[in-house]
């Protein structure tokens, strides 16, 4: 499947000249020789007195929500990066538009980012949609790229570096700790699209791995916001537990009438709260008794993560929330400079070589590694609890590794180069199992 | 449908009422039109309800080819209704319509007007914004090549006067030339059969004598008409026979001096005025 | 299958169908404009319940403040701009999907991506196995409600003869005397009201966000095209049929099921009925009365 | 005056009442902004090209909206379906089968898919006699239909051939388009696939001025301002109505292909209730009667979002909405039109001298 190999770096002919960059940087960290310019090809720029990291988050449309806290932390970051003198003693830039949660605008602009800005590296999109929309865009310019969503899992390609958990990672977490703790009987609802089918197909293949069962599953549209025909589905079936992989604002009414609804299960879920923080936008007890599997919530009970907090609330004082991905965006950026350091440059090959040999990460949420065979991280996983107050409990905390790719399909980006997504029906019977 | 020439008496309502096609509407005995016949146009048994509400009534009328006939009675009489089902802009109760050996009562409007029966609106209904020139264009090319065009369109303008008003939009066109742009656009079609609905309503004495003027011409060239008019007068200038329709059927029919000299017809209808 | 759940079910489709489609019916079926900024002003109306109710105030009155709030807006953008669109339907709709856009991100620049929301009040009803939430049990009351409220403001009241009168024939209300100006400003505020209210009335429901109007809009113009000319009536009837239609197929085949069900109804009644489920009625009335 | 003379025979078809610009001048003026057009890579690059060439695209879409809408009468929300049918037609045909033969034929049966498409829909509303803004309701809706149904397509079922259809992701690594004779072969990217989009715009922005010149053209016209008075002159509306909406439907597939090729992925966000809606603000802005104000404006306006969105602000979409109202308020024909009656009323102001007056049609 990698058709879009065909015509590799198709983009680099006819390259435009002097970049007009700097002049949008949010940071405040212009630094004046940014007209310079140059017109070195490759994938990347090498000899400028600046390093560009194009941040391509959603600030309007329908994944704002999501988008401004990767977007805010992703400026955290580089700030406080260009406090300490930069990457390589370079001042760090930003091309920093807002793609609007539209994935055509995405593709226009990572191409601009790629082609007139060339960033040296580039965090862009929420949605698997959008990944997916312009890899093939970063994969014909070989583009190092970070995707920072947790997401279904699965994705080998040699130029993506993916640094959110997996499906797998979370649901691993957070299952096996429900099925101890309520039973075997599991009803699944999951968002009807490939994140929310893939991550079921997890549930199945974990349910089937702990001797627990899938009694139902339920796949709503993204569009759907009326959920009576779910909670009486629910009620019919009478599960020990439901995993609810609910995505998006319409998905998030769930809760509130699944309240007053009465309907009180205990819930697992690997979306809600850690990404969205509906514990802090519900009125309680909307999310009474639902647990997740995450890498990060604010919450998170250490020292280190407190000072993190402190620190982005001093930068955004009206921030609602620290959520997972903003941690994602926040640590990745401080790996890729400590790649780049540790390189001496900011080649893009260079800095992707360095990578795939591994590296350990201190982030907010803990002591971290990089897979680098998979281009994917180890992390500290916890489950948490809601309760009826909405104040967040960690149950159980270990290292999950990604799994997938390493162990069941065996990929090895160190030695072979790829651009492919993989799931888990071509891999495990239970997660194959035809649906209603 | 083949024609015969047995033509029938179009007056007796009893007998037409025998057969009922698939449609479920009467069919008269024997068509009564086409080769053979000089009947153009002939309803049988045309009914048309709104609701509850009847507004023509099994209704038996006849046009022959090249008259010129009237088409009077009081207000709420049927006059335009009978003439929308004639052209289809409605559809029929039930009954039918023989126009030159077919029945047309299931035909669409502009199928109708593909036959010969063409059709000026009670309100002139030109296109507002389109000039005099494009508006007749749009008739003119309808039975004209390519070769020409230009030049048979400002022939259509100038038959109707308005040949150097080719480029004002219809909209800004006085009432009569509006009228007028409408009477020649429907000529322009060729047809056999023009259905007038009130052509002089509200004209100056000059435009009312300029519209009688162009239908007594396009008469003379074998054209056929149906007009609705209140004016008698106008209605004696240029009618060579009268229907009188009241509450949706047919009262009287005749000659102009015969409905004139009727007392019943100067009771319903010139009385009532 | 149980019986009650459908019944329940069948109410919830037909409140949040009605309620999504009333205040777009209005305003169409009167003024024969589509406001495309319908999710928006329902999205106001529920912003301005949710920010009353944070602040202190009883939930009741602040659902009424979300109606208010919802209605001076659709008095202020039709005295400014709505107005000056009467003879230019299809422009109304490209301004209208505007002001949607205006309205969807000035709030989010305003009081950012999300606020904190108000819970459902009014508990449960428990059934054997099964529970059910008091408060959509009266949302289905509540839309019933509205449906008669406006039968009675169109059918029994000075301002509604005036109303119909206008929208029949402009012309000959205005040489009646009626101010139609004022009619149109009137009917535009009551159609934005009525979003208000269904903003108000599902916010506790709900997630109340920048983006939350276009969850309504599929179930709204479904409704109306299908409702036909007869705005009430037409609401009502295709709150009724998409209600069955959506709570059956629902519940056979899930919701993804429902609601293409839903959708494909509403283009075999399109096709089939020109003048729709109004026009069907009328028809049947007719014959009636003709035979 | 020879070359004047040809020059002016040729540009005879494109001329009528029914466009802007049917002057000397004019065509002058078009052929310099064509021959820049065609010197934009060389002088900006393959980037800025193929930047471009997505606005270019946008153009086809939004003329065949101007010719269903502007022209006919008929405000369509489904242009996009038929641009999404066809982005997905090609995704699936070209994916499924891919050698560089089948992605040059993927291109002429996806058009053709779309277009039957318009055209069985177009059968559906205008034989059902479907009238005024409730075809314009039932397009949306039909829109909203594929929205919900292609955003559905997530499970391993929703596969055709090896091409899964991914639901809310879409569709990603669609080829580019190839054309081949023998062994040679060319892969549109770049500059080359700007410069095909550029052409193809031109064809069938004239294309398009022929037609609505014509004899066709003046039906269209008539439609759009009378149906019962266009039928009482004999034409069948409902025939002219359903043609019209299946080039629509051919115009809107054409540039859906181009869209799929462009970016390489095609999404249910292509059938969208936003995307749908922005066709229509193209042809509002730029003049509804008017093809050029249809392209300029979409040009234009797509332009200017890409540069709002890569600003960052935060009042991005407010200032697009703002632009919006502005334009239909005060300027309700449109801006070209607009544009062009300005320009023509200087003209006459600075030449008052007795010259040919060259821009009166007939």
């Amino acid at each position: 499947m990698c058709l879009y190999a065909i015509s590799v770096s198709r983009m680099n002919d006819g390259r435009s000249g002097p970049s007009r960059r700097s002049f949008l940087a949010t940071g405040g960290t212009v630094a004046g020789a940014a007209l310079a310019g140059c017109l070195t090809g490759g994938g990347g720029s090498g000899g400028k007195d600046t390093v560009t990291l194009g941040i391509l988050e959603d600030r309007s449309g329908n994944f704002a929500l999501n988008g401004t806290p990767k977007y805010n932390a992703s400026m955290l970051a580089i700030d406080e990066l260009n406090d300490d003198g930069g990457i390589l003693g370079k001042q760090i830039e930003t091309f920093a538009p807002d793609p609007q949660s539209d994935n055509k605008r995405y593709q226009q602009l990572t191409r601009q980012a790629i082609n007139e800005e060339q960033v040296d590296a580039l965090w862009a999109g929420y949605s698997s949609a959008t990944r997916e929309a312009i890899r093939p865009i970063i994969d014909q310019n070989e583009q190092l790229y970070f995707y920072t969503t947790q997401y279904e899992g699965g994705v080998a390609d040699s130029y993506t570096f993916c640094m959110g958990a997996t499906a797998r990672q979370q649901l691993g977490m957070v299952m096996p700790y429900l099925i101890d703790e309520f039973g075997t009987d599991i009803y699944t609802i999951a968002a009807d699209y490939n994140f929310g089918q893939i991550s079921a197909d997890w549930v199945r293949v974990l349910a089937n791995e702990h001797d627990a069962n899938v009694i139902g599953e339920e796949f709503i549209p993204l569009s759907v916001s009326q959920f009576g025909s779910t909670i009486n589905n629910i009620q019919d079936a009478d599960p020990d537990f439901v995993m609810a992989l609910l995505v998006g604002a319409n998905h998030t009414s769930f809760w509130n009438q699944r309240t007053s609804a009465g309907l009180d299960l205990p819930f697992g879920t690997s979306t809600v709260m850690a990404q969205g923080y509906q514990h802090k936008r519900l009125d309680p007890p909307a999310m009474k008794g639902v647990y997740g599997g995450f890498n990060y919530m604010q919450e998170v009970p250490t020292d280190r993560n407190q000072d993190f907090v402190d620190r982005y609330y001093e930068k955004y004082p009206d921030a609602p929330y620290v959520n997972e991905e903003c941690v994602n965006n926040y640590f990745s950026i401080k790996m890729y400079a400590q790649a780049a350091e540790s390189v001496g440059s900011t080649n893009q090959e260079d800095i992707i070589a360095e990578l795939e040999k591994g590296m350990d990460v201190s982030a907010p949420e803990g002591d971290i590694s990089l897979q680098g065979k998979v281009h994917h991280m180890t992390h500290d996983m916890r489950v948490f609890r809601c309760d009826e107050n909405h104040d967040i409990h960690v149950m159980e905390e270990h290292k999950i590794p990604e799994q997938f790719l390493s162990d069941t399909v065996g990929v090895n980006l160190r030695e072979n180069d790829q651009t492919k997504q993989y799931v888990p029906a071509d891999y495990f019977e239970a997660a194959d199992a035809t649906r209603e | 449908m083949t024609a015969t020439d047995t033509a029938t008496d179009t007056d007796s309502t009893e007998e037409s009422q025998t057969a009922l096609d698939a449609a479920g509407r009467q069919s008269p005995p024997v068509a009564a039109t086409g080769p053979g016949t000089d009947t153009l146009l002939q309803t049988s048994g045309l009914t048309k309800r709104f609701g509850g509400f009847t507004a023509i009534d099994n209704v038996d009328f006849s046009v022959d080819e090249g008259q010129l006939r009237c088409l009077i009675g009081p207000n709420g009489a049927g006059k335009s209704t009978l003439l929308k089902l004639i052209t289809g802009r409605h559809d029929a109760t039930s009954g039918a319509i023989y126009y030159d050996g077919e029945d047309i009562a299931d035909l669409r409007p502009n199928d109708r007007v593909d036959l010969g029966i063409g059709m000026k609106f009670q309100v002139p209904s030109v296109f507002d914004e389109l000039t005099a020139y494009e508006n007749m264009r749009l008739s003119v090319q309808r039975t004209h090549g390519d070769d020409n065009l230009d030049e048979a369109i400002l022939d259509g303008l100038k038959r109707i006067d308005l040949a150097e008003r080719a480029t004002t939009p219809a909209g800004e066109l006085s009432h009569g030339q509006q009228g007028r742009l409408e009477i020649g656009m429907a000529a322009a079609l060729e047809p056999d059969l023009l259905l007038l609905d009130e052509p002089v309503a509200g004209l100056s004495l000059e435009e009312r004598r300029e519209v009688a003027d162009l239908v007594t011409e396009l008469n003379g060239d074998g054209i056929a008409f149906i007009v609705i008019e209140h004016d008698i007068d106008f209605v004696a200038e240029i009618a060579d026979e009268v229907t009188v329709l009241h509450g949706g059927q047919v009262f009287r029919e005749g000659s102009i001096e015969d409905i004139r000299a009727d007392d019943e017809v100067r009771r319903i209808y010139l009385g009532g005025e | 299958m149980n019986p009650l759940n459908l019944l329940f079910l069948f109410a919830d489709n037909f409140a949040f169908i009605v309620l999504s489609a009333v205040g777009l019916a209005v305003i169409f079926g009167m003024m024969g404009v589509i406001n495309l900024g319908h999710g928006e002003f329902i999205m106001i109306g529920a912003y301005g319940t949710t920010l009353s109710a944070n602040a202190g105030v009883p939930l009741p009155l602040a659902m009424v403040i979300g109606v208010l709030v919802t209605a001076v807006m659709g008095f202020v953008l039709e005295r400014t701009i709505i107005r000056r669109l009467y003879d230019r339907l299809l422009d109304s709709m490209v301004a209208t999907w505007a002001i949607g856009l205006i309205l969807t991100q000035g709030v989010r620049i305003a009081l950012g991506n999300s606020i904190p929301q108000i819970s459902t009040p009014l508990g449960t009803i428990a059934y054997g196995e099964f529970s059910y939430s008091t408060y959509r049990v009266v949302l289905s009351v509540v839309a019933l409600a509205v449906l008669a409220g406006l039968y009675v403001l169109f059918t029994r009241t000075e301002f509604g003869i005036r109303a119909r009168a206008t929208i029949q024939d402009p012309d000959t209300a205005r040489a009646l005397g009626v101010d139609t100006d004022r009619m149109y400003t009137s009917t535009f505020v009551i159609g934005s009201a009525l979003a208000g209210l269904t903003g108000a009335l599902y916010a506790p429901t709900l997630t109340v966000v920048p983006g939350m109007g276009s969850s309504f809009l599929v179930e709204a113009f479904v409704a109306v095209v299908i409702g036909g000319p007869s705005v009430l009536l037409g609401t009502t009837l295709s709150g009724g049929l998409l209600g069955v239609i959506d709570a059956l197929f629902t519940n056979l085949y899930g919701t993804f099921f429902g609601q293409i069900a839903m959708l494909l109804t509403a283009i075999v009644v399109i096709r089939l009925l020109s003048n729709g489920l109004t026009g069907l009625v009328e028809d049947v009335r007719n014959r009636m009365e003709g035979e | 005056m020879g070359i004047g003379d040809t020059f002016d025979r040729l540009c005879r078809p494109f001329e009528g009442p029914n466009t802007i610009g049917n002057t000397r001048r004019f065509w002058i003026g078009f052929v310099v902004v064509v021959l820049a057009l065609l010197g934009y890579p060389i002088g900006f690059g393959g980037y800025a090209a193929s930047s471009a060439a997505l606005y270019l695209l946008y153009a086809i879409l939004g003329l065949s909206l101007s010719i269903i809408w502007g022209y006919t009468g008929i405000l369509s929300f489904g242009q996009v379906v038929f641009f999404g049918i066809a982005g997905y037609s090609f995704a699936l045909i070209s994916m499924n089968l891919s050698s560089t033969l089948t992605t040059m034929l993927a291109l002429p049966i996806s058009v053709a898919v779309a277009t039957i498409a318009s055209l069985v829909l177009g059968y559906f509303m205008f034989y059902g006699e479907v009238r005024d803004v409730y075809v314009t309701i039932l397009t949306l809706v039909v829109s909203i239909v594929m929205n919900t149904f292609m955003a559905q397509t997530a499970g391993s079922e929703w596969t055709v051939g090896s091409v899964a259809l991914g639901g809310f992701n879409g569709i990603p690594a669609i080829p580019s388009l190839t054309f081949s004779v023998g062994d040679a072969s060319v892969v549109l990217d770049g500059s080359s696939f700007y410069w095909f989009t550029l052409i193809a715009l031109l064809v069938v922005y004239l294309g398009l001025r022929a037609l609505v010149n014509g004899r066709f053209g003046y039906t269209m016209v008539a439609t759009r301002e009378d149906e019962d008075r266009t039928e009482m002159l004999g034409y069948d509306v409902r025939r002219i109505k359903l043609l019209v909406f299946g080039l629509g439907g051919a115009l809107a597939g054409f540039a859906g292909v181009l869209y799929a090729t462009w970016g390489n992925y095609v999404s249910p966000s292509v059938f969208g209730i936003t995307f749908a809606s922005i066709p229509v603000v193209w042809v509002a802005v730029g003049g509804r009667r008017s093809l050029l104000g249809a392209v300029v404006a979409t040009v234009v306006i797509e332009w200017f979002r890409q540069q709002l969105s890569a600003t960052g602000s935060q009042y991005a979409m407010v200032i697009v909405g703002a632009v919006l109202l502005l334009a239909i308020l005060f300027v309700p024909e449109g801006v070209i039109p607009r544009l062009n009656v300005a320009l023509l009323n200087v003209r006459d102001r600075s030449e008052t001298t007795p010259d040919s007056p060259d821009g009166t049609p007939e």
